[in-house]
């Protein structure tokens, strides 16, 4: 019934380097940082802080995790990086531009090359696994033909080989969990931002899509991965920023899940 | 290619999304079907209308002693008159006969022939009664006197406006009312899937990838709303109307409606306007994300 | 307590609904308007094609030799006739002045006055005209004729009937018609809610307890929608309507639509039942988890 | 932002025993078992085996662990007890009551009787937190000055006391899902199910909701919980089951989140 997950590398692309990754009129040698939070404040009408003073940058090809308690603004954060809020204030660059200053017109281009697991996966209900993960690539005007080529590749990857045509509704918690993953790096976008990718997940098929990300990432792709799962953040020994109510509370090259003082 | 997909989206979206299809393509088909009714309807009336103002008539008299010549003349100017239908003359002899057979005692006890000759006039429509009345104003010699019927053709004017002014304000309610329940349904069934525009509009969809399959949804179901509606009505006016009305009245010549092909090109042209536009205008609100 | 529980149910339904709610009260504002409209058009139409008829006659001519009494007893006879709503005697002296007014020429040069005495019944319906006829058959003493305008009657009953089918017909239709809008509009709102209906069934809310604030909702919307409809119906007909329409047939009287609260009445009745019972029916498919 | 979870213990009711619990003309000393899966198949049109032969036994009181990879079939088990969905062979029985010869009508008291965390939560989305929690005892007919009382005690407990008044899109996914924990135990059901309810919590908010649900299932209701959560499985040591593929593989008394052979 459960697809092992495959390990195939092939079909894992390196990040479209003409995307946002690339700032206009600078040389491809000093790489611009791909995620900068400049003193982010974002108050959700009428009164709730859901991030005060946020600043941060991730540099482009980095894995970085965020962990904090429900509630202290991960999701939120994430969210700004796609543009679907707008900070209170602050600025946000992302792949070197100003979010703020983005023209509306240029939101669809953005997030073309920023892949993202929703945490509530997002999936859309009338289109089969396949169509979902597809959608992501037509979006783009990919040619039918690859499509055809990519999804199912992707789509094994996550071990869902079997369940291509399958509506949402006819899928699993975990299985829709993985489609989000499966339609977020299905066209190899320079950043990826995960919500909990692996929250509905056992550990065993987490692992797998742990080591899915680890590849992307080692192929060039900057992730940004927010998550609870304790075991996982501590073995990976990467970057790790904590939210605690809304601020940044730490941020250590090679972090656990909790502080060290703890 | 993008057209390709765009069908393809839509089509998914119809099949998949049978309830609103349904409904949206119901709403289509009961606005352009009332307002075809209406239009074949009114236009039958104001026909209608037309011919019994046609039947109106403006007479002129001769005097007894009027020459020919003069007779010719007045028939060259009436004739000239585009607001005269028809004209007929009707002879002092004619008028007679005519009144025999009315009132036979009364042409018995006759010595003379009393009756003048006589133009009958039919103008196009009411209001031109008074327009050729009033062109043989001054009378032309010869001419002992021009009647009309002058409260007659009043009444039949008001009547007519009424009519007109009633189907017209009905036609126009109507369109109204069928672009707002149009509008409406489509909102409705946008509405139910704001969700999935959202998520179109994250995974990085452009306003018009979105919005192309649902105005060609919108688009499909003006076109079966309307097609079903003129189907419908030419149902109606094939099998229902005949059994239905009086041949006598149906059948009668002069009295038509607008042909059924204008009628129907009119509705399908109204459909799939409301269809599409309505589905463009009303993603507006939700492609703000 | 259980009522209370559903009209707060209701209301916070309707208030965080609003996109839903404004579109059913629209469809049921347009429906009722629609056929409220048609129903006053109507009723004006069917009585004023009723006066029309009322003014058709019949005329009872007396031998030139017929006697008071022969005349008393035809005239006690039509009074006896319920069909005839009023009945005038023309003397031949009162027949003569007429036609002297129309043809001066005729009369002068007449020895004795040729007409006769005659009765003019003015029936309350075209299909009396006959009836009228008929019960003067065969004809009494002293009648010398009874004429009645055959062609005109028949003609008349026709126009009638077909404007009196076609209104009914229409307001059927537009009966029906608007019930199928505003069921589908209640469809489609409760169809985009049908995940909420879900949810209250799994925490183990029973089939009335989500039906009656869905029902309470479709019953306000009804409500709203009607008497949103009957003011506008109120404003057309004291505005509009007077402007627009000649005073010499908007004030004709005899003529008259039915009661404006009765048509209100109406409207009120069927949005209500319509927006209440569409929910309710609507929600049997939503109910089956 | 995040409210301390409160341990009050005076606010956990025990289930009310007159409910599905007690199976009618049966003597209230024997308690005859809260669930009892009869050889149940499931069978997704129209061939997706969700389960297959799964048959096994809950007592009252019980607290047990249904552990599985995504799509396993947890879920549709899940489902089965409250009537969601019918068996494709196989009796489920709840509280001695055979679910495939329950009455329509009695569907509803059923559902009242078992408290159930959804794995994707099932809020009404038109109503607050403290709206979705009332709405579980409004069904039942219970006055709005108990209402008024017990929902701000249970939405205190999960720690969201400040958060009684927001909508379920102004919550984080985390808060979403503790309301869904404080609608199923509010009325103190005889049974609680819970499909992954700390799927989106961090670890210590976790097991705050751990440390209620056990406190809930000392008071006497019996509780069934799919989870991943391997560390807290582990450290429990209660009954176990593991599905795989729809199979019961495995049923321990005292069992681990692995089998012991591995
Ligand atoms: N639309 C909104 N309106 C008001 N408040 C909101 C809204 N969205 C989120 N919040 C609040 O902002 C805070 C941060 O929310 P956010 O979703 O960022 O948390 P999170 O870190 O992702 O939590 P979790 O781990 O539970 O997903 C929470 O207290 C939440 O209640
Ligand atoms: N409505 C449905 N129609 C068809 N197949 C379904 C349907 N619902 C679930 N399935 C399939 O049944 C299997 C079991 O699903 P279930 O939801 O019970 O898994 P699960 O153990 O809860 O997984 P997870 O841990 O990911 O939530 C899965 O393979 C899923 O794809
Ligand atoms: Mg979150
Ligand atoms: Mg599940």
């Amino acid at each position: 019934m459960q697809d092992s997950i495959e390990t195939s590398q092939a079909v894992l692309r390196p990040p479209d380097q003409a995307g946002v990754a690339e700032p206009p009129g600078e040389s491809p040698g000093s790489q611009t940082p791909m995620i900068v939070f400049d003193d982010v404040t974002k108050v959700y009408e009428p009164s709730v802080v859901a991030l005060e003073g946020a600043s941060f940058t991730i540099e482009t090809g980095e894995f970085a995790f965020l962990v904090g308690a429900s509630g202290s603004g991960k999701s939120t954060l994430l969210r700004l990086i796609l543009k679907e809020l707008e900070p209170t204030s602050g600025r946000v660059i992302v792949g070197g531009r100003e979010l703020g200053r983005l023209k509306k017109k240029l939101i669809p281009k953005l997030r073309r090359n920023v892949g993202c697991v929703f945490q509530d996966y997002k999936l859309l209900p009338r289109h089969t696994a396949y169509e979902n993960v597809a959608y992501a690539l037509k979006v783009q005007g990919i040619p039918r033909r690859e499509i055809r080529q990519r999804v199912p590749e992707v789509l094994s990857m996550v071990g869902l080989a079997k369940k291509m045509s399958s509506f949402p509704t006819e899928l699993s918690g975990g299985e829709q969990q993985r489609v989000s993953v499966a339609r977020a790096v299905v066209n190899g976008p320079p950043l990826l931002i995960c919500d909990e990718p692996t929250g509905n997940l056992d550990p065993d098929t987490s692992v797998g899509i742990m080591q899915l990300l680890y590849r992307i990432n080692m192929l060039g792709t900057t992730v940004l991965m927010a998550t609870h799962d304790r075991e996982m953040v501590d073995k990976m020994r990467r970057r790790v920023i904590a939210l605690e109510r809304g601020q940044v509370v730490r941020d250590e090259r090679r972090g656990g899940y909790r502080a060290i003082e703890e | 290619m993008r057209t390709k997909l765009f069908f393809s989206e839509a089509f998914r979206s119809l099949s998949g999304n049978i309830s609103t299809t349904v409904a949206a393509t119901l709403t289509v088909l009961i606005g352009m079907f009332l307002l075809g009714m209406f239009i074949a309807l009114g236009s039958w009336v104001l026909s209608w209308s037309d011919q019994v103002e046609g039947q109106l008539e403006v007479r002129v008299f001769f005097e007894q002693d009027a020459t020919p010549n003069q007779i010719n003349r007045v028939g060259d100017q009436l004739v000239a008159l585009p607001q005269a239908e028809s004209i007929a003359f009707v002879s002092s002899a004619d008028a007679l006969d005519r009144m025999e057979q009315e009132f036979p005692e009364l042409v018995a006890n006759l010595s003379s022939n009393p009756l003048p000759d006589a133009f009958e006039i039919k103008p196009g429509s009411a209001s031109d009664v008074e327009v050729i009345a009033a062109a043989l104003e001054p009378v032309p010699p010869g001419v002992e006197s021009v009647t009309f019927p002058r409260e007659v053709t009043e009444r039949v004017r008001e009547v007519a406006s009424v009519i007109e002014f009633v189907f017209l304000a009905a036609a126009v309610i109507l369109l109204i009312a069928s672009t707002i329940l149009i509008a409406n349904t489509i909102r409705l069934s946008i509405f139910a899937r704001r969700r999935e525009i959202e998520v179109m509009k994250l995974v990085g969809a452009s306003n018009w990838f979105v919005r192309g399959p649902f105005m060609l949804e919108g688009l499909i179901c003006g076109l079966l709303g309307s097609i079903s509606a003129i189907v419908l009505l030419f149902l109606g006016r094939e099998f229902a109307l005949p059994k239905l009305i009086p041949p006598a009245i149906g059948g009668d010549s002069g009295v038509s409606a607008w042909s059924f092909e204008l009628v129907a090109l009119i509705i399908l042209g109204v459909g799939l306007l409301l269809g599409a536009a309505g589905a463009g205008i009303t993603l507006r609100r939700f492609l703000r994300v």
